[in-house]
This record gives structure tokens, sequence and C-alpha cells, in this order.
């Protein structure tokens, strides 16, 4: 039988694979998120629980099964982990079956009604991991651009190569394979405002271009609104954190100026050799 | 049978190199001006696919035609040159996917109900960018939610020929684990 | 002299149609892990080129090194094909290209670390001659290394009024694996 569990390692514990879980139920608390993180959802969950025990989806030990799936909700809380709805939902449903079997039923009732109460979970359950198995299933095909590539000859009919085109979403794309290729995982972080202060850090790098002093008050267009001025400002800060450009004041309250580090060093270097 | 006219079968090759997509044998027949069966086609795409047996590279039959494709034994020679390859998909988008392949046309909300979380719109999106699946209808209830199905890229991208050829889901029964012990 | 070896041959080959961009002698090295010399890669492809002679598509080289291309005498054919799709730059392209305008100024150093694979010339040389990107100043550490920014053209072919509405990232990770390894 091909589970997943038994060939992917069911998470990443600081760059380390995990492929065994925990057998009883502590887990350190800094693993705990990262833990939750390799289930898909409470589905995913329980049916480790199952699974991690041998047991019979069919026959589900309801109390094992509720007093387990609560434990799991009690860690999370302690961890003050944000707790999906989803998670929560779940609860609620295990309880209700838990408690519902524990009702006596009345026995001309339960002849021609038959329904356990497990019945919907369980068919959620075997659905779900059905789903998982395939999706596994359909992750070992060979996929394009992954595991083969297309072959092709070029077609040059005008002797002029047309350019390719780019687009968005083919932006989007190639930072995929960035993040999934990235040690340290900050590097999608992207926000629009890192953009805008990048934006601006480019463009007073272009202004500062031919190597003169300005003054920090050029850098600042008087018709800048004002969350462009603290954009702009925020661009001259990280310029000078990273080192790109200096700011000088000969005394207080006289004119700041701002020039490109490297430009002093090209010019000595020029009238130096 | 004869053998197909070798000039014929240099055409076909060019061709097929040459677009940048599989070809079917009605794209292949109009790259003639004299009528072509379909028939002289297919034998002639069969000729050159034993031509390609042992290569490198092979040409294979996808739900959308045949086109030329890498080995994948031969990746890893390729991969010393460019390192970068597609990255490999997370378990929340495969299942998605699989419930899109499996069960289409379905919903988001009948993908929610499987899985049993939200689906995030990043996660289909990336799907409809891959040119994957798309929206191909509406559902008659309220909100008119989108109707997703799998595209024949999906099936040209894994290297398949038709939906029958996806890895047959596991039979539900099969699916439980027999008690062991206790 | 002996012929090359069978297997290195399939294996130029095929690099040499998988990659969307001219293959040179050095790239070629790169495909094996055994040190062979430049002298054995030049051969192997002459060779590759007289055994594709008399076909439709043949192995020419061009300014950066070699190519398969359709034969002149075959377009007449094609040309009967739907209008050829536009070209797509390669990953390694795409990727540095994605760097540049999300962490503006870069030096090739910090594109490097970021992909974590090596950035060729050929790539960033690329995207310079197309106008997206260009030098806009020097970082003062060793070497001297040029910051790269994307350019008002780039923005302009793609359509953007300015970078603010480059599509956002913060959702991508969940897309993903990360890869494994070293």
């Amino acid at each position: 039988m091909n589970h997943p569990e038994a060939l992917q390692p069911v998470a990443q514990i600081y760059g380390e694979p995990v492929v065994d879980l925990p057998q009883d139920l502590y887990i350190p608390p800094d693993a705990l998120r990262v833990f939750l993180e390799a289930f898909e959802g409470p589905l995913d969950l329980l049916l480790y629980l199952i699974r991690r025990q041998n047991l019979n989806v069919l026959d589900i030990p309801m109390a094992r099964i509720t007093a387990q799936y609560m434990e799991y909700i009690d860690l999370m809380q302690h961890n003050r982990l944000e707790l999906a709805a989803e998670y929560l939902l779940m609860a609620a449903v295990l309880i209700e079956i838990k408690s519902r079997m524990l009702l006596p039923r009345p026995a001309e009732i339960a002849v021609d009604d038959g329904t356990d109460p497990r019945a919907e979970l369980v068919r959620r359950l075997l659905e779900y991991e059905q789903i998982k198995l395939a999706a596994f299933n359909l992750d070992q095909l060979p996929q394009a651009e992954r595991d083969f590539a297309w072959a092709a000859a070029l077609l040059d009919k005008s002797g002029v190569l047309p350019l390719p085109d780019v687009s968005l979403d083919d932006l989007r794309a190639a930072w995929l394979g960035i993040v999934a290729r990235a040690k340290v995982n900050t590097h999608h972080k992207v926000t629009r405002e890192q953009l805008s202060v990048r934006e601006h850090m480019a463009r007073i790098l272009r202004l500062l271009a031919d190597g003169r002093f300005v003054e920090l008050r050029e850098l600042f267009d008087e018709q800048f609104t004002r969350p462009v001025l603290v954009v702009s400002f925020l661009a001259v800060l990280e310029l000078v954190k990273e080192s790109l450009v200096s700011l000088t004041q000969e005394r207080a309250f006289a004119p700041i100026y701002v020039r490109l580090n490297y430009a002093a060093r090209s010019e000595t270097s020029e009238t130096g050799a | 049978m004869p053998p197909v006219a070798k000039h014929l079968k240099l055409v076909l090759e060019a061709a097929l190199f040459a677009a940048q997509e599989p070809l079917s044998a009605f794209d292949l027949k109009k790259l003639f001006e004299d009528e072509i069966s379909v028939e002289t086609i297919r034998r002639a795409v069969d000729e050159l696919k034993s031509d390609w047996q042992d290569r490198g590279v092979e040409l294979v039959q996808l739900a959308s035609g045949w086109r030329f494709r890498v080995r994948p034994e031969f990746m890893g020679h390729l991969e010393r040159l460019n390192p970068e390859k597609a990255p490999r998909y997370s378990r929340a988008v495969m299942e998605t996917l699989a419930i899109i392949a499996y069960r289409q046309p379905v919903t988001r909300g009948d993908i929610e109900q499987i899985r049993g979380v939200s689906v995030s719109t990043t996660v289909i999106k990336a799907l409809e960018q891959r040119g994957w699946v798309d929206v191909i209808g509406f559902k008659e209830v309220p909100g008119r939610p989108g109707l997703y199905a799998t595209t024949r890229k999906f099936l040209d991208d894994l290297g398949l020929a038709s939906l029958k050829e996806l890895p047959p889901l596991e039979e539900l029964g099969q699916l439980v684990i027999p008690e062991m012990g206790e």
C-alpha cells in the first residue's frame, strides 16, 4: 500500500525532514506549529490519529479519538496557535457523535434506522483519504518542466527572432521557483510597501548617478504627496543602511548633502591612477 | 504495407520539433498541399516514434497530439546545466488538483467540502495560471459558483493522452487497513 | 580517431533540443559530471551535425552557440501550420528578472544568493539588451559590483505605472514545497 506517510516526510523541522511523528501525544512546544502545519486540516489530522494507531476507520472508537483530538486542540490553545475554525468545527462534530452514541437508543428505532452516527464522518474520512492518495499518485507522474523538458528546434522564418512576451503572471511563476529553492523562506514576503521603497531607492540612485553632492531636499519633489514623501525618506534611510549613499552635514541646521558612496572612490581611483 | 515516403517523415519531424505545442493528426495533415490520409500520417508518426526509440528524446502521444520531449532519464544531465526546474507543488495544490481532475466539474465549495478546509484563491489561481484548470461553466445554485475542470494542457504536461490514463483511484474499501493485533 | 561515445552524443542532442537558447561548448561541458574536454565536445557536435545532414532540422552554429533549427527548405511546409507561438525566456532569465524587479537595487551576488544558483552573464545581458534592466550604481564592497534595477521600459512593456503594481508575493510560500538537501 502506497501511503504518502510511508514515503514522504510528514514535516520539516529546521530543515530536517521528520519522517516519524512522536508516538505519544507529547510534542515539544517549539515543534508543535511545524507538526500541525504538516496537516492539511482536521480531516487530515483525524486520519493520522486513526492510521497511526491502526484503527479501522469503519469502526472508530469515538471515545479514544475524541479524547486525543481534544488534547490536540488544547495544545494548540495553550501555545496560542491561531486555531482554524475548521478544527473547532471538527471538535464539535466529534463530541456530537460521541454524545449520540452514549444515548440509549429505543430498540424499535435502532432496528430500521440502522444509521450509525459515525457514518457521515467515516464517509468524509474515506473520501478525503482517497483524494489524498490520488494527489500523491498524481504527483508521482513525470511532470513537464519538473521531470522532463520539451524538445524543440528553432523556427527562424524572418531571420529576426521575435522577443519573448513576459506577463505579470510569468514573474509570479518565476518567483515560485525561487521560493522553493530559497533555504530561508523569507524572500517571498515582498509587500507593496517594500516595493515602493525599493522603487524610490532606484530612483534616488539614478538621480545621484553623476557623483555630485545633492542636497537632501532635492530628492523630494514638491509635488510629492505625503505618502510618497514618507516612502522616499524610508528609501534614503535604506540606502544609508546598505552603505550605498552617505549623508553629510557641516554643522547643526546646515543643509544635509547626499552623495553616492562609490562615486568618491571612482574619482580618486581615476585621478590617482 | 510499403514504408512511408522518406520526405513525408522528414517534414513531420521538422514540424513536430518546430511547433511549441503538441500537433494532432489533423494539424499534421495541413502541412501538405496534397491530400494525405490521416491513416498515412498515423503510420508515419508511428515510424518516427520507433526511429527515436533509443535516444535521449522521444516522441510521445498526448491529449492534444504528438510532441517531442526529453526522456526523464536524461534530465539529470540537463539539471547540471540549468539547476532551476519547476518547483514541486505543495499538498494543498496537489489535493485541489486531484479533486478537480477526478471529480470534474466541481465548484470551489465541493473542493472545500472534500478537503475539510477552505481553499485559498492563491491555490486555484496558481493552477489556472499554469493552464491546468479552468472554469467551464457555472452551477445553477445561489451565487452561481464557477465549475472547474482540467484542461488539455494538464494532460499534456503530465504526459497523458486522456483522463482515462490518470492513475486509478483507490477503491474506498481498500483504504481500510485491517486491524492489527489487539 | 575513434567515434565519440554514443551516450555522450545522445545527451548533447537532448540538451540542444531542450534548451531555449543556443548552447556553447562551455555550456555543454557542464552537462557531464566527468571532466570532458572541449575538444571532445566539439568533435561530438560535429558528428551530430553530420548525423542531421539530410533531415528537416539542422544543427547550426549561432553567435552564442549551437542550436537545432528547421532547414529553410522546409519552412514552406511549416507555414501551413498555425502562426508560431512567441518564444519564451528560460527559467533562469525569468527568475533573474523577477529578483531584480522585486529586490532592486541588487548586485549579481545578491541574485545568486537568492536563487541559490549561479547567474550566467548571458542571462543578465539578455535582460540588458532588452532594455529592461540596467546598472544604476555600484556597491561599495570589494569588487564594486554593479547594482541592477528595472527601467522605465520594463514598466512600459509590462503595462505598469509603477513597481507597486507588480503582483504581491505574500502568499506564494504555501504553493510549493521547499527543496530539500544542501
